[in-house]
């Protein structure tokens, strides 16, 4: 391994080469903001050319942390694939397993229960939540408020404590299966969630009066890091970022799956699309999902938590003791896994990130063939040079910082 | 989502713009219409697609591609279009094979391609003609072998759990 | 160091302060200064008062790789677990100023000379802690893309199992590596339990 | 008269002491390790550093290093005064306000030349 390092590094990375920035200068630096640095959130490489405290050229270099995670797909059952899956965009991992079931369940023409869907959407609006918390922790620490680190945390920790509760572990919960839900939420669940909207409205205040009118915070902020409607557009960026610039394109309200269609809730759009709109875009983002959350818990309707097709869904545990047909069942779906029809989907959910579509090949057997996770992060993060080309190095990390790439996603 | 007999308009447009061999097969499955393209044509399709059909995709979401062992041109490159205004999706594939897997590349159209079609070729080795900087995005850069495709070995290490290793090395080599 | 414990009621609570106060003042002479010097002073060797000040000033370096270094801030961030408890709660980023390398993550191939740079780096002496499945042995991914367990190129000294584990469950490796540190004999579950025949086949 | 400077010697020769002795301790107390691999490479996150040293920073670093010099070292006259204020009396307080105006006329002037702007 460590020839590979005496190729000296910057003649592999052809790329960044001097014609982009014209005439020669003897004060360009070209250094890595490099895969072990505070503020690239994870193993993210900017090979940036600096002039001074200009940033002239930024190309930001990827794979540090691939794990094949697609490839190892390829060898799982379908309802192996889900803990994979999950593991991709480690911050909102919902949307992942969500995207997943969606498309499998549009192979198989699964019809999801009622209760299962509000369950999912409670489920994914907690997980935006959570996301935007820890983006809101560490984003803030890079500007310097290191305050809100410890309050993102604090916060996020209550929201960890509904996964727990309803999925059994903080993390990567593999709660959504295909079809539905693996476990009805738990008694004491809607009363914490709805103490948890109660705190959580006072906290979000709380950033707001800490940050909003803090003079650093929105010098820092403002004006920085615009990028005009059109590049975004054509950047394939979606999500807090293009609302930000003023598009209010929202794949929840623009194509609702799974029972969006039946809460109210606004969809905050910025207007000048620099560094702050993406903040207040975000925070807005919070309390609309938390709207979302009360009316999911007030109208959620009784029924089969997961699909009654024995084919997909588990039977429950009691049943086994008693009808051969259940423990047939179970045997089959343990051993093997259930069979998937031969065809194509592509799924798209709104994660907190942007559009995170999964594209699933199915070859009739009971693996999948291809698992294809289009991750908002990956095409998000072609719109950095852009941002930074010609500003502040300042604002250049501040872009980073509002951009909340998940390196887990961008690398699958 | 363009049902069966838009899919077949939106197919005849594209045959009479862009040429007649351009579109190969039309494929509706479960709700989601997929446009086959022949290799060569891909850019003018999507650029039609763009610009002068009537109802224009003008996004492209997702640019990923796909390796189907058993079938014959076997690496697939797939082109996620979206329309905004419609609120609709739309696929095209096309087919490769993999002695020269050559493909005009959509940057032009679609700067979102760029990272994407790095992440094809450095995933499937299908060679994007005209990309900007095609070079490897997820592996080391000096890395041998296209990882995603089939015939890759999956890698990684046997996981040993008999108590007798010791005694019959390797027992399932 | 064995310490034991004697309940302190009012008066000899009293008592004890004024003789601390005259043996400072000097005015206690050579049987009662005798005993107060004995009862008040520590004997240690050096080495065990350098571990014990290296135990309790962890200066981890800021590494987060994928999905533990989530809960890795977690801990060091939220103030329900956190690090400062034990002094290691200052997370340096350059390694010049750490001397322990939390691996929080999976360890791809592409990451792992940088990695192993990096380790050389640090101050001396320096400690590895392997958090989460990833990175003690590439976890579920048994692919082509992750390095088969961090101890293929660093000596990994903990190995918190998890997948994430839990802030407490970090927390119990870093105390767990606090006692090695102390050269605390209670380490290798292996010697405690006996347990011949369980040796990793290399 | 050496009586009155004795204090300062002291102390400059403690801040010698106190230092030299933390840089050896090192040495004493640390693992007696020979250095292995990279450790004297320079840290570039994690990437070997292409930074020749032939490498000189713009004019404006060097610009801003002389306005903190010029603003911020005057606060180390201030402290004696402070210190001193009721012996040295009321001359000193008028004294160490025209100072601080003098300060603040340069500060506008730099301002106005639009030196505080980054170039």
């Amino acid at each position: 391994m460590t020839e590979a390092l005496d190729v000296p590094y910057r003649e592999r990375e052809r790329s960044v080469t001097m014609e982009s920035i014209g005439e020669e200068h003897d004060e360009l630096l070209t250094i890595n903001i490099g895969p072990h640095h505070p503020a690239t959130h994870g193993v993210l490489r900017l090979l940036t050319t600096l002039e001074g405290e200009i940033v002239r050229d930024v190309t930001p270099i990827i794979g540090y942390v691939h794990t094949g995670i697609e490839k190892s797909c390829e060898d799982q059952q379908y309802w192996k694939v889900i803990p994979f899956v999950e593991r991709m965009d480690y911050l909102s991992y919902y949307f992942n397993a969500m995207a997943f079931c969606l498309a499998v369940e549009s192979l198989l023409e699964e019809e999801v229960p009622a209760r299962a869907q509000w369950l999912r959407v409670i489920h994914l609006e907690l997980n935006r939540i959570a996301s935007h918390l820890f983006w809101i922790a560490t984003g803030s620490l890079d500007i310097g408020a290191i305050t809100m680190l410890w309050w993102g945390c604090r916060d996020r920790d209550l929201a960890l404590d509904l996964f727990e509760m309803s999925g059994g572990q903080r993390f990567h919960t593999r709660y959504f299966q295909v079809g539905g839900v693996i476990e009805d939420i738990p008694p004491g669940f809607e009363e914490m969630t709805r103490k948890f909207i109660k705190t959580m409205y006072t906290r979000i205040e709380q950033y707001l009066s800490l940050l909003d009118r803090n003079e650093i915070w929105l010098q820092r902020t403002k004006g920085t890091g615009i990028v005009p409607l059109e590049t975004l557009l054509q950047l394939g960026v979606t999500g807090p970022l293009l609302r930000a610039a003023g598009h209010p394109w929202d794949l929840r309200k623009a194509m609702p799956h799974s029972g969006y269609e039946n809460f109210d809730f606004t969809v905050p759009v910025g207007t000048v699309g620099d560094n702050y709109d993406r903040f207040r875009v975000r925070v807005e983002e919070m309390r609309q999902s938390l709207r979302i959350v009360e009316q999911a818990l007030d109208g959620l309707p009784e029924g089969p938590y997961i699909t009654a097709n024995r084919k997909v869904a588990l039977p429950p545990r009691h049943e086994l003791a008693t009808s051969m047909e259940a423990l047939i069942h179970h045997f089959k779906l343990v051993t093997e896994g259930f069979r998937v029809p031969a065809g194509e989907s592509y799924a798209a959910v709104e994660s907190p990130r942007g559009e995170l579509g999964c594209y699933v090949l199915a070859d009739g057997s009971s693996k999948p063939a291809r698992v294809h996770v289009r991750d908002p992060s990956f095409v998000n993060l072609q719109a950095l040079p852009e941002m930074a080309r010609g500003h502040l190095l300042a604002d250049f990390i501040t872009c980073v910082a509002m951009l909340d790439p998940i390196l887990g996603g961008v690398d699958r | 989502m363009p049902d069966a007999t838009g899919l077949e308009l939106i197919a005849q447009r594209v045959r009479e713009s862009v040429g007649d061999d351009s579109v190969t097969d039309t494929i509706f499955y479960r709700g989601r219409a997929t446009l086959d393209v022949a290799p060569q044509s891909v850019h003018d399709v999507i650029a039609y697609l763009r610009d002068d059909d009537q109802e224009p995709w003008d996004r492209l979401m997702s640019l990923h591609g796909v390796d189907y062992l058993p079938a014959e041109p076997r690496l697939g490159v797939h082109y996620e279009l979206l329309s905004m205004e419609r609120a609709d999706r739309f696929n095209v594939r096309t087919r490769v094979g993999v002695e020269d897997p050559r493909l005009p590349t959509v940057v032009d159209v679609h700067p979102t391609a760029n990272f994407q079609e790095r992440e094809v070729y450095d995933m499937f080795g299908v060679v994007f003609e005209g990309h900007p900087d095609l070079r490897r995005i997820l592996m080391p850069e000096d890395y041998e072998g296209y990882p995603q495709r089939r015939d890759f070995p999956m890698g990684g290490e046997p996981v040993i759990y008999t108590f007798n290793e010791p005694k019959l090395p390797r027992w399932y080599d | 160091m064995e310490v034991t414990r004697t309940k302190i009621d009012g008066d000899s609570l009293r008592v004890r302060q004024l003789k601390a106060q005259q043996l400072l003042r000097g005015e206690l002479e050579d049987a009662d200064l005798e005993r107060e010097v004995e009862q008040r002073l520590l004997f240690t060797k050096l080495e065990t008062a350098q571990n014990w000040a290296r135990k309790n000033a962890l200066f981890p370096l800021g590494f987060g790789l994928a999905c533990c270094a989530i809960e890795m801030i977690t801990v060091i961030g939220s103030p329900r677990n956190d690090l400062s408890r034990f002094g290691a709660e200052v997370t340096r980023f350059s390694p010049r100023q750490a001397d322990l390398l939390i691996l929080s993550g999976r360890v791809s191939v592409k990451m792992a000379p940088i990695i192993r740079r990096l380790y050389e780096q640090m101050l001396e002496p320096k400690w590895v802690i392997a958090m989460g499945a990833c990175s003690s042995s590439a976890g579920m991914f048994n692919n082509y893309a992750v390095v088969q367990g961090a101890d293929k190129f660093l000596p990994v000294d903990i190995y918190v199992p998890g997948c994430p584990p839990r802030p407490e469950a970090l927390i119990y490796g870093i105390m767990k590596l606090q006692d090695e540190i102390m050269g605390d004999p209670s380490m290798g579950w292996r010697e405690r339990y006996r347990a011949e025949g369980t040796e990793e086949i290399a | 008269m050496l009586k009155s400077y004795l204090p300062a010697l002291v102390f400059l020769l403690l801040g010698i002491g106190i230092g030299t002795a933390f840089t050896l301790a090192n040495y004493a107390l640390g693992p007696a390790r020979r250095p292995i691999g990279m450790k004297r490479e320079p840290y570039e996150s994690g990437l070997p550093s292409d930074v020749r040293k032939s490498f000189r920073f713009g004019i404006s670093f060097y610009l801003i290093a002389m306005l903190f010099i010029l603003f911020d070292i005057e606060v180390v006259f201030l402290y004696p005064v402070a210190m001193k204020l009721e012996v040295f009396g009321v001359f000193a307080l008028v004294e160490t306000v025209v100072f601080v105006v003098l300060l603040l006329i340069a500060l506008v002037f730099v301002w106005r030349r639009g030196a505080l702007e980054w170039k």
